[in-house]
């Protein structure tokens, strides 16, 4: 499924969308399908795969842990593939890399291996749009979504730049940081989700881990909310971990709709 | 902005493989390195703090006794007599004088064995800036008095846990923190390393170096050298001396740290040779050589030289090495060793294990002539932070 | 002849208190001396090892922030810079140049933290002469990175287990070496102490330190300074600086290593202040001012600054004392650790515990307006050597 | 007694003399006297009792350690003068010692305090010729010897010198280097001995330890021997010591009589 798709569906319902992330392979292969079944259930929108590299610049030490207990559990990119190929969802799947298993692996390749296993979408946390070029050609060609982070900091002619590249939809970066959850929302998330004048949804990720603030940054104008490190966390402590995951996404999933 | 942005590269190495939130930084310390590299204020106060500051111009010796065994002719440039021991200052005196200019209050960096900590704290003293500098968790165990000299300079030294808890691991939590501070931060990068302008910026300033081996080569012989030999780890002591050579014609040696072989498993190599033995890749900011495994993860490297410790290596190195401008090469730890003891013997110079190898390489490949008759070494630091460790070995 | 007895003496003080065996190396020696200090090839080659070798001319620095906290415009001369880490080298070069131009095949040395021992190791590599440096046999365990440096470089280090296994014993070996090899040997003493012509030799040796500043200070301030303040334990930093400046009107004030006050036992005094609280005495070959009890036996001295801990002090120093041309003075060892602090923490620069004391005193004495507005500090080494020393006073 | 008598009646019976060296103080003040009297006993023609002083760079490692037993037994100058008052002995005694302690206790009363307690001579290891005007002078007013040294490196100019200076004996320094027993006889001895032209004995010391060496020298023309480390050493070891100090003083007494 497409991630427009996704939110045209959103849409009609007038709802937003709760986008997930765990980190493939963490602690196990097996293990993540099963963590994906529980977000599905408890209402996860779009899931976002983070495929993990040695050296996550852009991560908090919450998605480093998992990042490194994925990367000791065996995680490869092709096993990553074969992972994702044989999920049976039916909600749209976002690779979430850094760009030197992108380059390593070969663009191309790359792209492709995302469009047989169904993968709808690629975030790059360290390509900023100025070196995106390639990558973005192959994603149109192969209908894959090259999603890009849009920060506080972003100047309005990068902003603009920015917005004619993104497809799928633009990831927020709601403060200035690595990901993690925190537990107060930044004014400067609501002026940001302002400042990014689009069609394509905007979601906001970096530091949400509950209802509350779910409800705070749909409210604000955001089109999605993208949570990581809460989920991870579950993941780390490892207790009675599928329905954990299943109760954080219903939480946030109902803050989002109430917000509406 | 095409052309801006052309620049941003070396070939097909170097550009800005970061996170978005650091895009604008990184433009404004462009634009501002640009304005202030031609502002004769800067430049007159960058100048007045080389040679006041860290004892600059540094000598151009030559070493009678070391060319008489290596048979050829050898000059040493003496960077282990600047300020902190090391070429690293010439770098951070530049990018904090600029800090300076750019109105920042505060510079974090990383380090390795704590050679570009040490010469950070010293720029953060002297210039009053707030100074909190990343270091591996195992290093700053293994290099204890290089955190002290921090720590008595007023630098905050922050232990880092996480990866191999070393260099690597404090250069992505340096990236992590200024992605965080960006606003108020500038991060100091320690070599020719990490995203546009750094490589650059980082040359630039490290240039001193071969600038002034221009002027003293003349007065000594001349002519230019024949070759030109560095140690490689980022490559900023290898640029600071290449690059004022670049359009002459002398052969220009890369040496890096073969550490016990050229061989690596699928986490770790055993050496630290990006140019001689790794791949295309994206690392810290850039495309460059990198040391990886199949899938694209990054090795831990490993060397004797702490400074040379590094799974990656300036873009410009791996550009000027792609045309041929510079020659790869490596030097292993014990032939580093063995040079690092020849030099101390025959000339009363106790030289960095880092710059033991360019020695080693010299001793190496003096007789096949590659050299020609001519050659400079740059001495890219002093050995008393390797006391312990060579001490160490000859047990 | 009695023209040549004279100017053995400064005053009353010098002299040539030694076995008979070794009068006619003493004659000699200044024969050559005097012969080779007007050479103008031994003064070229001098000149070139200075520049090249040892990275003169060491800067003069303003020290923007210490001034500011001092309270007076002080200027530190930069022997921390020279190679070695210390302004050490200035004399062994001279001496090393004079062994080789006389045709003696060996050197020997005391030593007492490993500074002089370290700069006499260089000197002997560098000219390929052997060298053996006596060194106290507590002071090989309490300086072991000194130990090993000197003999990376070819140096034999030969512990000496009599009297108090420190500098003053090791002294005393060196002679009783020298005494039974003079033939061949060159004795290096490190300082302006001992027999003619040691002290004058030395203080011409080290006087390079005091030109230098003459023109720098020209440079910067178009005139001398107020007053020049160096720290004192033999006395080779403070005269090499002074001298050039003693027919000037120039305050010089020789600091020395109060320890923890100018008491002492009969066999101990808790610090090395001899001029401060010494009595005329002979010492080592010359007479002085000497730390003593009052039947004239020696102390053992005492200070936080391994380089000032010496009963002795230079004759031409307590001549100079005598007729009031230069001011004795003294800091304190907790004095000379938070000056130590002040210049890591304001101006990036990590000083020698000995030099250290020369900042405590400006720190101390800057309100009181005795040494006027502009001083000159010299800096006569650096502090790495110290680290350990100073890591453990602030546990 | 005068120095000078003693060698005149040797001279008269045809006989070198022993000279030997003790520091005064190891391990005691009372253990001294009892020595002295020992080596009297053996055949000693001279004394000299050596007064410690902190840094004796003239001496090697036997002599430093009496030294040091000395100073740890608590020996001082002033003990040093009134035990050497004490002593009831028949033949020249001298002091050797370092010049500090002349220097600091004044020339003039050092000298003085040497006539009163009977002592003949002064030896002042670090005091060469130029620097001894002054206790020269002193020494003459008092009528006691002041005794120079000379050494294999001595010049003919300086020789010259010395030998106008010195009185009671010349001390000929047998070789390079500090004190200490040896067991061989330099060669150079043997010519230094034939350099040294004066009316004035000459007595040689430095490396003597036994009958044949002592024997040696005299027949190569000395008028004495000196011999201390042999001497100190046996006190080191503490045993018997009166009977063997006596016992090596016959030994080297026979060996000097069998010479000529
Ligand atoms: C003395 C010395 N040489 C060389 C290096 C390597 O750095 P680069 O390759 O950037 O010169 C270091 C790094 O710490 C160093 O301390
Ligand atoms: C750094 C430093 N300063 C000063 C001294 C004291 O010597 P002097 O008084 O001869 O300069 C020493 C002696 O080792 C030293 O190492």
């Amino acid at each position: 499924m497409r991630i427009s798709e996704k939110f045209s569906e959103l849409k009609k319902r007038d709802e937003g969308a709760l986008i997930a992330y765990i980190c493939a392979g963490d602690p196990t292969p097996e293990g993540t399908k099963e963590y994906v079944t529980a977000l599905v259930r408890g209402g996860a929108d779009i899931i976002e795969l983070g495929l993990p590299f040695s050296d996550p610049v852009a991560d908090g030490p919450t998605i480093q842990a998992g990042i490194e207990r994925a990367l000791n559990g065996g995680m490869t990119p092709d096993i990553y593939f074969r992972m994702v190929g044989s999920l049976k969802v039916h909600i749209p799947l976002v690779v979430m890399t850094y760009y030197n298993l992108i380059f390593k692996r070969g663009l191309e390749k790359f792209v492709k291996d995302c469009a047989s296993s169904g993968i709808s979408g690629i975030i790059v946390p360290d390509l900023p749009a100025e070196e995106s070029g390639e990558l973005a050609g192959l994603c149109e060609k192969n209908e894959i979504d090259l999603i890009f982070l849009v920060a506080p900091t972003t100047t309005e002619s990068r902003m603009e730049q920015i917005l004619t590249r993104g497809t799928g939809f633009i990831y927020l970066v709601a403060r200035l940081g690595v990901t993690g959850a925190r537990s107060d929302i930044a004014v400067s998330t609501s002026e940001l989700i302002r400042r990014v004048r689009t069609d394509t949804p905007k979601a906001v990720g970096f530091g949400i881990s509950n209802g509350r603030q779910a409800a705070e940054i749909i409210s604000a104008g955001a089109d999605g909310v993208i949570v990581g490190s809460a989920f991870v966390d579950i993941i780390a402590k490892g207790k009675d971990v599928p329905n954990k995951l299943e109760a954080l996404a219903s939480e946030l999933k109902d803050g989002i709709k109430i917000a509406r | 902005m095409k052309q801006e942005l052309k620049s941003t590269k070396f070939g097909k190495y170097g550009g800005q493989f970061v996170p978005e939130v650091l895009m604008p930084a990184l433009e404004e310390l462009t634009g501002q390195y640009e304005k202030y590299k031609e502002d004769p204020v800067f430049n007159e106060e960058l100048d007045y703090y080389l040679r006041d500051f860290a004892g600059r111009p540094s000598p151009l010796y030559h070493a009678k006794q070391l060319s008489r065994e290596y048979g050829v002719k050898i000059y040493l440039k003496r960077e282990d007599l600047v300020h902190g021991g090391a070429h690293k200052l010439n770098n951070t005196l530049g990018q904090g004088l600029l800090t300076k200019y750019m109105g920042k209050k505060r510079i974090i960096a990383e380090t390795g064995a704590g050679q570009h900590g040490t010469a950070c704290a010293m720029v953060g003293a002297v210039f009053g800036i707030k100074t909190e500098v990343y270091m591996g968790a195992k290093d700053t165990v293994r290099q204890r008095m290089n955190v002290y000299r921090m720590e008595l300079m007023g630098t905050k030294v922050i232990p880092v846990k996480s990866g191999s808890q070393t260099l690597k691991d404090a250069i992505n939590e340096a990236i992590r923190d200024w992605v965080a501070n960006v606003e108020t931060t500038h991060y100091m990068i320690g070599s020719v390393v990490g995203m546009h302008p750094y490589p650059t910026m980082v040359r630039d300033f490290q240039s001193v170096i071969g600038k002034e081996v221009r002027t003293q080569i003349m007065e000594k012989e001349g002519r230019f050298p024949d070759s030109i030999v560095a140690c490689t780890g980022g490559g900023s002591n290898a640029m600071g001396i290449f690059h004022p050579f670049i359009d002459d014609d002398v052969d220009l040696f890369a040496v890096e740290a073969g550490g016990s072989g050229l061989k690596a498993t699928d986490k770790e190599a055993l050496h630290s040779a990006t140019l001689c033995a790794g791949e295309d890749g994206v690392l810290h900011g850039a495309r460059t050589k990198v040391l990886q495994n199949k899938y694209g993860q990054i090795l831990e490297s490993s060397s004797i030289a702490a400074g040379l410790d590094y799974a990656g290596v300036g873009p410009e190195l791996a550009y000027l090495a792609d045309i041929g401008r510079i020659k790869p090469r490596y030097s292993l730890d014990n032939e580093a060793l063995e040079a690092f003891h020849d030099l101390c013997r025959l000339e009363g110079i106790i030289p960095a294990l880092e710059s033991s190898h360019a020695l080693a390489y010299v001793k190496n490949a003096a007789a096949s002539g590659e050299l020609g008759d001519v050659v400079v070494i740059n001495i890219s630091g002093r050995g008393d932070k390797d006391l312990e460790t060579v001490l160490g070995m000859n047990k």
